[in-house]
């Protein structure tokens, strides 16, 4: 029996080291970024900029929440750029005082375009949903296929043109703040929460790890595989649609070239999050860390003035330095 | 009637709407509109080997003339050979391409738009003071020309800062947060923004709006005269130098057709008799054709805008 | 009595290959069941198409009486079935108690999930079996036989009437095994009926009284296990008389092959000392997480010992890497094919050359004349029921899957065998056959250290025998010298 | 034993009928694809468009030749198209009579520019190569990371220029012939052949097989997991050092901002043509379908000259639809 409790106390030394590296690795990384930044730079610590740098990755962390449901069951949405740009367009044009983009009887009144901007990103889930669980068509192929679709539908809508002049209603969305928080950061704040709570606390949640952990042993347990990897990529893309209007609101008009590449981003704050590609296991809160690590060194960088290539150069060894502090996780992960 | 005549036009992308009023130009050709030309529109991809591969697919498709807006300078040159190593002949339109083989040239210089903006910024500002410059993709023509232009403006003030100067690649949303960025690592100290086209001052305009400042403080100018530009120069919020996309596509068209007929056409497109001795048609005998930058002004912004509807 | 299911003529083909051509089976309330059949017989697939894991191709299943036709493992539960699969499939990350509850966690208000009672209802069961498992480890932190043991009380913790077990017992010891042979005798006095699938007939006649056999995919016979002998038994398994299970031909020599002196890891085992000889088969037994496994990779460069010295052929060695240990002679079969033994995804034949290929690539390109002609020796010594060597491993029957770790391991002609549980799996004729090749390789020469939980085996097979409690040796002793009752009793 | 003669011959068909799904069926889909546009374009099957299609596809299939070996062993290579511009200017820079961009003494003999543009992309894979390998840091997160970094390099290499007027001999590597073929079809299927020699025939090839599909295993092998997956990284950027300068020799400059988003190009390639993103299986000759199913594609419908928008559309589909063709692979693969 001594041994016994011996080993349990071994065990518990095991479990802790575990989430201390799985989780605090990478927020340590982030705290020494942000330590060296806010030595390097007066303003870095300023309110001013700090509400700046979750501005700046809210659209980024909104996407990444949604990204870090689909990696969990091990799948992949490269086609969450397009989505931005294509929910992003088709909801401003319900929400435009332009009378030459405006679909007809435009400006609604702001939740309408808001329902559109959320349908559009959950159709473009769904068709990809479909083809990746019911026809077990790669992930990565079927939402390749649905970045280059949904770019392409959002250029035929708008005619390769923006859509500008947003009703101010519309625009509070990206621009707007609550008791001096922007309202991007709250609406993130919101959905993360939303997120952390569904993949903690809910049988939804622990499904969606139990299908990227062991696809055969959530079937055989009786979890409808088809349906939570169906639900992953509508659940992406709903977000993408928001997203998409977080940007058009804050840029004040919704670009058909918006959201090229946020896929890279999205899924690099999901990874450095310690998130494993290959699906079951990480954590919502990594994904948050690793969005504002990139968040901060995208500011940082500005804020020092350093010129733009010799940023790109930085921003990649700070990539991989983070991941590296965040040491000895096993390979693959 | 003769068979119908038929002309590629290879632009280095349409995702961005400057090129998209270039390529609706170009659809409301007279000639084209008329059935005399059978058009077909290039989609570059914003890669200069992509361009090169639609050259070979008109080459192989035989078409009669070439209109070309390269990605790059020297990058778009192979492509000239290889339509003139088949006699078809091509005219450059927008971008330059480093190539004596080209036809002709319909386009507007970029030093000059560079240095008209520079300076309307510059004026605003009293010739002193700290700016900024948002730049183009570094490397591009017209990046690297329009920067030129800048330079050449900022050097008669020299009393004038440039306080910071990075690139966001033609983009609203990136410029927007590198302006965010730079409102507070330089508080209160920038009184001009350049921007390399009127998508990235605007992207700077909403920086300065969300950080609760008045942007009629700032002097901020951008290039292209896009439709958002148009608008926010309406406002009195921002200078912009239009380019007339217009002008170049159908000047362009006018001289595939001429080439392609070798010289048996006149000039259809209403440009020549808008610009009259600013840009003459010479007789199509021209290797160049200038079209004159028109800054935006209250005067004419409202005649601009309703070309746009 | 009643009949909790009836199965007749069940078929089922993988790409054109019959894997089960006449499957049947009848299951009484309160009976346990032993499906018997050499590996490859099809058990596993009669038993993942009653599961409604496989589709079937034709047959018919009666439920109570009723026919059945369930498209999803889900609808099977949802009538009262549950299995212990075979192959361990756990989800790796996650604790015991949500591998235990998966899919049918305890709810609270609002619609989250109760983790508290999950864990209690978790730890309670795992109590009440006796496994020494905690309810919040995870997964991928327990040792096979302890996954085992969670399939199990995943299994049971269903309450359903009618229980599948494919092997629950080739991977643990001969402890968890009594304990899991109590809950049996538990549902079986509550009426439910149990499907149990053993290579280890001792078991079998142990736990079950009814028997139904298959060979060759097709229904051989069927009756009460108390009126048949195990000889029949055997006869109707493999489909030819076997005098002995055990023949045992080597004989020891003097020189002694391989010598492990006060070797030591902390946290796993301490002090060890044995010397294996040349011609021996030389046994280590214990109970489960007695440390064996990490001797073994302490000897194969996969783990550091801390202290102690290794010798082969009376010199020193240090081995840092398999491949160390691979140059001088060693060759490892380890107890998790799954995970360190095989490329499931890549064919028979790939995995069967998996660690020669420095060999049958001498100059780099490989010799695929030679490597065709390696796999085919090793199918034939090892009776591996291939359609095609070129198919992946992970369409063969576990048994099968088995003997392909040990074809790999026996082309290389290595010097010294470390085998860690080597006939996991695997059924009588192929076990007497593997006895077979251990005793021949002694006599050729070569050393064999085992590792086994079958008591039998050890007993049957080993010249020496060394017993692990708590990672230390607890003595070593000569064949003869000891039996059943007293290793139990030491290794305890 | 008429029986087993029976079943040998039932094996040979399934057999077959697996080698048709598995690579025929990709296969098949390209027929189509390739029927339909010899249909309804007459320049499609021309020699000349022939060659064509051939040419465009050589960079991306050379690209995608070195993912397959990084997918296989269960990597990943985002940094293909910053290190195609990397090795592209500098190796450019040793070939140019330009005076401005040019190093000093340049232009070099033709050989002098091959060997460093080579050897750029293989120092960028070594880089990449250790730390995925030996630091074990996720492989999406290093080759972002040298993606961005490389592309840094880059734009201050050249200044943020490009490099033009490169000498006919370093040209020749990409607009030349050999007996009418052009000069990057030839250096495809050579690159082509070594690649599947090595994967098929040589020993090196089963380790990447093997570490692919089970490192433990590989492990337990004797196998030297390490070094096989820092080879792995080092062919992949190797390889994109070549298609970098085919590159510049084909466009005629070396441009800074060459090779964007390439990376997607090349690993679809890899997945259509079967290999699986999880690493262990797949073929190369799959990869070569894929790549020619992309270039065919965009080829094609430029050729029809279907308006850029609507291309953009079809793409999508099509390398959805194309796969789905090629039913039946499990999930995930
Ligand atoms: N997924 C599959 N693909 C191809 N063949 C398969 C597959 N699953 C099983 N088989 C074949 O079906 C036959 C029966 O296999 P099964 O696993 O049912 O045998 P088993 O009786 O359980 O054997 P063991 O005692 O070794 O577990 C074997 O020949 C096997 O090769
Ligand atoms: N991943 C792990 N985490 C914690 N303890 C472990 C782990 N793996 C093994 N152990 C412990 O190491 C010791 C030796 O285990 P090992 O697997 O070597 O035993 P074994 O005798 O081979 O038993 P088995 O029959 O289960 O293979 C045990 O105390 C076990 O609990
Ligand atoms: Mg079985
Ligand atoms: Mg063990």
């Amino acid at each position: 029996m001594v041994s016994m409790s011996e080993t349990r106390s071994r065990w518990f030394t095991a479990e802790q080291r575990r989430a201390l590296i799985q989780e605090y690795g990478i927020f340590l990384a982030f705290l020494i970024l942000a330590v060296i930044l806010s030595v390097s730079n007066e303003f870095f610590l300023t309110p001013g900029n700090i509400s700046n740098v979750l501005l700046q990755t809210s659209i980024n962390g909104v996407l990444a929440v949604g990204m870090t449901f689909v990696i969990l069951t091990g799948g992949i949405d490269l086609s969450v750029g397009s989505v931005v740009a294509l929910a992003g367009i088709v909801s401003a044009s319900f929400a435009t005082t332009s009378s030459t983009a405006a679909v007809y009887g435009a400006p609604y009144p702001v939740v309408i375009p808001l329902a559109i901007g959320v349908l559009v990103g959950v159709a473009c889930g769904a068709l990809s949903g479909l083809i990746v669980s019911y026809f077990a068509v790669p992930a990565f192929v079927t939402t390749l296929g649905m970045l280059s679709a949904a770019r392409g539908l959002t250029l035929i809508y708008g005619g390769g043109r923006p859509v500008p002049a947003l009703t101010p209603e519309f625009r509070w969305i990206g621009t707007g703040h609550v008791f001096g928080i922007p309202a991007p950061v709250i609406i993130l704040a919101v959905i993360f929460g939303l997120a952390w709570w569904t993949l903690t606390r809910t049988r939804f949640g622990r499904y969606i790890y139990a299908v990227g952990g062991n696809a055969h042993a959530a079937k055989t347990s009786g979890i409808d595989v088809v349906r939570i990897r169906f639900a992953v990529y509508v659940i992406s893309a709903g977000l993408a649609g928001i997203a998409g209007m977080l940007l058009s609101a804050r840029t004040g008009s919704a670009l058909p070239q918006a959201g090229i590449a946020y896929e890279l981003d999205a899924i690099a704050a999901v990874v450095i999050g310690g998130t494993s590609l290959s699906g079951g296991v990480g954590r919502i809160t990594g994904t948050l860390i690793g969005a504002l690590i990139i968040g901060v060194m995208n500011n940082g960088l500005d804020l020092m003035g350093i010129q733009s290539y010799y940023q790109q150069v930085l921003k990649g060894a700070l990539i991989v330095g983070a991941v590296m502090l965040d040491q000895k996780r096993s390979y693959g992960a | 009637q003769t068979a119908k005549l038929k002309i590629g036009a290879a632009p280095y992308g349409l995702n961005a709407e400057f090129m998209q009023i270039w390529s609706a130009a170009l659809q409301q050709h007279p000639a084209v509109k008329n059935g005399d030309v059978e058009l077909t529109v290039f989609d570059g991809r914003y890669d200069a080997l992509v361009q090169n591969d639609q050259f070979k697919s008109m080459v192989t498709q035989k078409f009669d003339a070439i209109i070309f807006v390269p990605i790059d300078i020297d990058a778009g040159a192979t492509g000239v050979q290889t339509a003139h190593d088949a006699g078809i002949p091509v005219i450059g339109s927008n971008t330059r391409v480093n190539s004596d083989l080209l036809s002709a040239y319909v386009g507007s210089d970029d030093t000059v738009s560079g240095y008209m903006e520079a300076k309307i910024v510059l004026d605003k500002i009293g010739c002193k003071g700290n700016v900024v410059i948002i730049e183009g993709p570094i490397g591009q023509s017209a990046q690297i020309q329009r920067l030129e232009g800048n330079k050449k403006a900022l050097a008669e003030c020299p009393d004038v800062k440039v306080l910071e100067d990075q690139t966001a690649n033609w983009s609203r949303a990136e410029a927007q947060k590198l302006m965010e960025n730079w409102l507070t690592a330089h508080p209160g100290q920038i009184q001009g923004v350049i921007g390399q086209n009127d998508e990235m001052a605007l992207g700077a305009i909403e920086a300065i709006k969300a950080a609760g400042n008045d942007v009629k403080s700032f002097a901020i100018a951008g290039i292209d005269g896009i439709t958002d530009g148009l608008r926010a120069a309406k406002a009195g919020e921002m200078t912009s130098i239009l380019q007339d996309a217009t002008a170049q596509a159908q000047g362009a068209m006018d001289l595939a057709i001429f080439y392609a007929k070798k010289g048996d056409y006149k000039p259809e497109s209403d440009i020549w008799a808008k610009y009259g001795k600013d840009m003459p048609w010479n007789d199509g005998k021209d290797k160049e054709y200038n079209v004159p930058w028109t800054p935006v002004t209250a005067e004419n912004v409202d005649a601009l805008l309703a070309t746009r509807q | 009595m009643e009949r909790l299911l009836e199965v007749e003529g069940l078929k089922k083909s993988f790409g054109g290959v019959a894997a089960l051509s006449d499957g049947r089976l009848e299951l009484r309330a309160g009976s346990v069941h032993a499906l018997c059949g050499g590996n490859g017989a099809g058990k596993s697939t009669f038993l993942k198409i009653l599961m409604g894991i496989y589709k079937r191709d034709g047959g018919v299943i009666r439920r109570r009486g009723v026919e059945v036709d369930y498209a999803s493992p889900a609808e099977a539960l949802a009538a009262g079935i549950a299995i212990i699969e075979q192959e361990l499939s756990p989800v790796p990350h996650m604790t015991v108690a949500e591998n235990i509850y998966l899919g049918r966690e305890p709810s609270r208000r609002f619609g989250g999930i109760d983790f508290n009672s999950m864990n209690r209802a978790a730890q309670a069961l795992l109590d009440e079996l006796e496994f020494n498992i905690r309810a919040t480890r995870r997964m991928n932190d327990l040792t096979v036989a302890e996954m085992q043991l969670v399939e199990i009380a995943k299994a049971l913790s269903h309450d359903a009437e009618v229980i599948f077990m494919d092997e629950p017992t080739s991977a643990i010891g001969e402890r968890e095994a009594q304990r899991l042979f109590a809950a049996i005798r538990r549902l079986q006095a509550l009426g439910r009926g149990v499907v149990y699938v053993s290579h280890r007939l001792s078991e079998i006649f142990e736990i079950a009284d009814s028997y139904t056999a298959f060979r060759d995919g097709a229904y051989v016979g069927s009756g009460l296990l108390a009126e048949v002998r195990r000889q029949d038994l055997i006869r109707m398994i493999v489909g030819r008389e076997l005098s002995e299970e055990y023949v045992k031909t080597n004989t020891p020599s003097d020189a002694v092959g391989i010598r492990v002196e006060d070797l030591c890891r902390p946290d796993a085992f301490e002090a060890i000392s044995f010397s294996a000889h040349k011609g021996e088969i030389f046994a280590i037994y214990g109970l489960m997480g007695s440390g064996r496994t990490e001797i073994f990779e302490c000897l194969f460069g996969l783990e550091k010992a801390s202290a102690g010295a290794i010798l082969i052929d009376d010199q020193q060695v240090t081995i840092r890497r398999p491949a160390d240990a691979m140059a001088l002679g060693v060759a490892l079969v380890t107890e998790d094919r799954k995970s360190t033994g095989l490329n499931l995804l890549d064919s028979v034949r790939a995995n069967i050359c998996m660690a020669s290929l420095p060999t049958l690539s001498p100059l780099f390109v490989m010799n695929r004349a030679g490597e065709a002609d390696a796999s085919r020796r090793m199918r034939a010594d090892f009776q591996i029921k291939a359609a095609r060597d070129t198919m992946p491993v992970s369409g063969l029957s576990g048994g099968n899957q088995q003997k392909v770790v040990l074809g790999k391991w026996f082309l290389r002609n290595p010097r010294i065998l470390l085998l860690d549980e080597p006939t996991r799996g695997v059924d009588v004729g192929a076990k007497r056959e593997i006895y077979r090749i251990m005793c021949d390789f002694a006599n050729s020469g070569g050393t064999v250290v085992m590792v086994s939980s079958e008591i039998d085996e050890v007993l049957g097979m080993a010249d020496r025998i060394m017993v692990m409690r708590n990672g230390r040796s607890v003595g070593t002793f000569d064949r003869g010298e000891t039996d059943a009752q007293a290793l139990v009793n030491l290794s305890t």
